[in-house]
């Protein structure tokens, strides 16, 4: 059940026009929020505004225009920072979370290379751990990582309930762990993982730790540090932001230990032409002229998030979520992925529809006006490990409604007939 | 755009009909694969001894009605064809399919397969449609090779 | 002189909202393009209401939105691809023309670890030669390159009017030569380089060519293939388009032969827990989601350069910068950096003021709402190399007109003056 | 913003004077760097033998008039303090360089150096105005770490 009054959700709903839009002649359901949110008008604005009377050179030149730039860049960076729990100098701005992963994943290979520092070279037989629920993005850097430098990649196992534990984590470690990168929450499952344990774990062995933050930021209160890991990363475009930025969280301590990866201006003190000195972070990981006006935005965003309430958010999208979850296990021959019964779930289900092939199943609530993902979600071996090779996913955000969730399930309710499997 | 456009009543029919399935040894298979949902389908072109005709059309695979659908109905139409006619269709049938909506199949010239002609109004789905011909082009050339 | 006429350029300037602000109670008059260009009201407008109306995961699933979103992406690649004279698989977005050269770094500096592909992998005395104008975003990543591999950095000499010479390139490289990188025209010379003659010079010794186009892209006709490099690299927030992308351009070949850098979803074919297998170009180099909303700015930036003329453009900044620099050079005592005499320059000039710090002419300037660049412009060395530690920059765009120069003349000629140095 | 408020006469006077210009051998110098516009200052603080007591100031470097200014009315209003006194001074200086023009510089208390106070006005100028400050108490770190 929703959370939010009717007049709170329709509050919120008009702060973003695309919900007015209509597909398929009918007024749009959209339930792809874990692929990427809907925009919220002011932040949009906001963007706009910026891009249109105050586009200057950040950092560069003395003119107003540009110290006032900085500013704006800063203070952005400043509250983006504060929403997740982190110290400004603690937040590296990346193309979105797939780029914050392969800075760390680059880092290795880089240090691998030449052997120093010794924190991020890897050995031959040194090991990585991953989840088998990972995001491509949490999976295919690795796999990198160890084609160059001869580690291993230890793949922590799942229960056949989609449910991550420390002990799977344990199971796969041992005193050649360097590196153990998985999910807080898997973009297919929903379901949150013990974070905190594993990352624990992680650390307590020596291990650098990540974590893959996109599907619970912005749905819930996150606090970077309270994760116990080295590194964090996230993307605006789930966090109802701008496509094009994301961000990479580290320690002060990982951050300043950590190689560079990209070089160029404005991350240096002095340039020779064999040699240069780097700024300290976040300066010494973001190279070149910065994601301007998309930080501006992301940081709106949040500030709206913000006004609505990060813990009323949760709440309404967990309780929308249990609907959810409880009417597509109430459909016959519907197979959702991963147990309906984790105790913590974000507001996502992922399901496969006996007879029907995602894509025709994703084409007829199309054609009912719900937006729902299609495919393998990027996760092609967690789909394997579940036994399908694809699927069908409803994954909810702040303006979703109990309207929203009736039409969804009355639209799947009556798939299989359409196709004659009913 | 409408549904029904999309799925008539044939390629409903087709998903489970599915003629031409079941890959039998030898020949030049071609396996095709759709990165974005998972689907592969792998297919044989049958030739007359002397590489003329097309004989049959075997196959298997997962994925979605449209691909099935057309894998199919490209069977029970094509087979039979002279190689030089099958080119000729399949370019047909890609300009209709990638036509976005424009260009219609003809019933006179592509039987049951006009059926598909809605495809085309569905960007995302021409990738579907087209798994079982790019793979049937595929083992032709493939077929050729060996003969050179 | 102006190429265009005054109603010609009021129509224009009406398209850039920012030039109604005013700077220190004076009109703007900005000079700062060469760091960042102005938006355009109508490719502003067209990316917010992308971002408000059409927002949707790209090349995933089928709901229409997101067909729709994966068209309108695949178009605005086509569109700036055929701006620049590139086929669209010949284009690869990046977040700005630093991390453009970064990942052809990068790759180098991956292939070299494993050596392979050959035709990346750099060994012990291999020469990558850079020229004395080079930005620092065209000099860090080789050093980093160097310093990884063992390679070395031969930096082909300016002469002290600034030109860049074919035969000045040739006079470093030898049958070690793997890379030769510099820029069709630097940042604080203005100058045009050789571009075609220097690639010839390096691919015909088997180097690979990379040129830096971010100076010489949206002021004149840029045509990727003419230049005869084998990458080329360029910001969009230079071409009136937004922060948080760019481009690196390659060619078919290279491409394909080029291995991956950044690796996760949306350029994979098949992935398993231990290896995956990836998509050709541009998907390969693109993991994650997109620059969505910035790619659909982009293009559309540059729909509006067209329909202004890329010629005219060329011509009204080619007319008003010789007047500009005529200007700056019959001010005593203002030292132009590079000769004025150069055959091809693009409209901007960086010149010292005697006796005044730059950051003080700059804040003169903008005193009188004149927004200039001041600093090493991230070209440390190059400073250094005219004998100066900082300039100040005038630099010019399509919004640009005869009042801006009379106006920035008249400041500058005022300028010791009010330091007391007159 | 008003560009007098930046550029008060005293401060394109001292621009020029430079107290306290030339280093000289010895001592614990500190040398500090501005990436954006690539100044740089170096300064080393003279001590009294009790260590006690600045008794001179010494620095050289390249700067803007703000950078330069801000060296020279150090060393004329800051030469004999107390190291203590210098300490909060510098403290205070520090408060009204980073109060975007909410704390002025008391002419009772800080002298010609009151004239600074429009700095804090111009955000990418108080760098230029701390160079000389961040240079002095790292010099006084630099040499009280050699007496332990
Ligand atoms: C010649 C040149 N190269 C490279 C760059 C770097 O561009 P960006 O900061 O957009 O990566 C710039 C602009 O700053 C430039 O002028
Ligand atoms: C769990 C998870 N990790 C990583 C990613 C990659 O995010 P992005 O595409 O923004 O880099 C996603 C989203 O696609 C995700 O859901």
């Amino acid at each position: 059940m929703s959370q939010f009054t009717p007049e709170k959700s329709a509050a919120i709903r008009a702060e973003f026009p695309q919900l007015s839009e209509t597909v398929s002649g009918h007024p749009l359901v959209y339930l792809d929020t874990a692929a990427t949110s809907l925009r919220p008008r002011l932040a949009v604005d906001l963007e706009s505004e910026f891009a249109l009377r105050h586009t200057a050179a950040v950092n560069r030149g003395a003119h107003s225009l540009a110290a006032e730039a900085t500013e704006a860049y800063d203070d952005a960076r400043a509250s983006i920072a504060a929403f997740v729990g982190a110290r400004p100098n603690q937040l590296v701005f990346t193309s979105n979370a797939t780029e914050s992963i392969n800075l760390i994943a680059l880092a290795f290979q880089l240090a691998s290379a030449v052997g120093s520092p010794a924190r991020f070279s890897l050995a031959t037989g040194d090991e990585i751990v991953v989840s088998e629920a990972e995001h491509h993005a949490n999976l295919i850097p690795w796999q990198e990582v160890a084609r160059q430098t001869g580690a291993v990649i230890r793949v922590a196992p799942i229960t056949d309930g989609g449910e991550l534990t420390a002990e799977a984590v344990k199971s796969v470690m041992s005193d050649r762990t360097r590196i153990v990168a998985f999910s807080a929450v898997s973009n297919v499952l929903g379901i949150t993982n013990p974070v905190r344990a594993i990352s624990d774990l992680g650390r307590g062995a020596g291990a650098i730790v990540v974590v893959d933050a996109c599907q619970s930021a912005a749905h819930g209160h996150l606090d970077v540090e309270s994760y116990g890991a080295d590194f964090v990363v996230f993307s605006a475009h789930k966090m109802y932001g701008p496509t094009g930025i994301g961000a990479l969280w580290g320690t002060t301590k990982i951050l300043a230990e950590m190689p560079v990866v990209l070089t160029g201006g404005a991350m240096i003190t002095r340039v020779d032409y064999d040699s240069s000195d780097y700024l300290p972070a976040p300066a010494k990981f973001e190279p070149g002229t910065p994601r301007l006006t998309q930080a501006i935005g992301w940081a709106e965003s949040l500030r709206y998030v913000e006004s609505i309430g990060v813990d009323a958010i949760a709440a309404h999208e967990e309780a929308l979520g249990a609907d959810l979850l409880a009417g597509v296990a109430d459909i016959p021959n519907v197979r959702i992925l991963g147990t309906a019964d984790a105790v913590h779930r974000v507001g996502l289900v992922s399901f496969a529809v006996d007879g029907v092939h995602p894509h025709d199943v994703g084409q007829y609530l199309d054609s009912r006006g719900i937006a729902a993902r299609v495919g393998h979600h990027c996760a092609q071996p967690l789909h394997k490990r579940l036994g399908v090779d694809s699927s069908t996913r409803f994954s909810l955000g702040m303006y979703s409604t109990s309207d929203d969730v009736a039409l969804a399930l009355a639209a799947l309710a009556d798939v299989r007939t359409f196709f004659g499997e009913g | 755009m409408e549904l029904d456009d999309l799925y008539q009543q044939i390629i409903l029919d087709h998903n489970k009909k599915r003629a031409g399935y079941g890959l039998h040894p030898g020949g030049f298979p071609s396996h095709q694969y759709n990165p974005t949902c998972g689907d592969e389908l792998t297919l044989t072109v049958r030739l007359s001894e002397d590489g003329a005709t097309i004989t049959a059309f075997e196959w298997e695979g997962k994925g979605c009605s449209i691909s099935q659908a057309s894998a199919s109905l490209m069977t029970s139409e094509a087979t039979g064809m002279s190689v030089i006619e099958f080119e000729s269709f399949a370019n047909g049938f890609r300009d209709a399919m990638r036509s976005r909506g424009t260009i219609a199949l003809s019933e006179d010239e592509y039987g049951d397969l006009a059926a598909l002609s809605g495809v085309s109004k569905f960007v995302a789905r021409v990738k579907c449609a087209m798994l079982a011909w790019v793979a049937a082009e595929d083992s032709l050339i493939l077929t050729r090779e060996s003969l050179n």
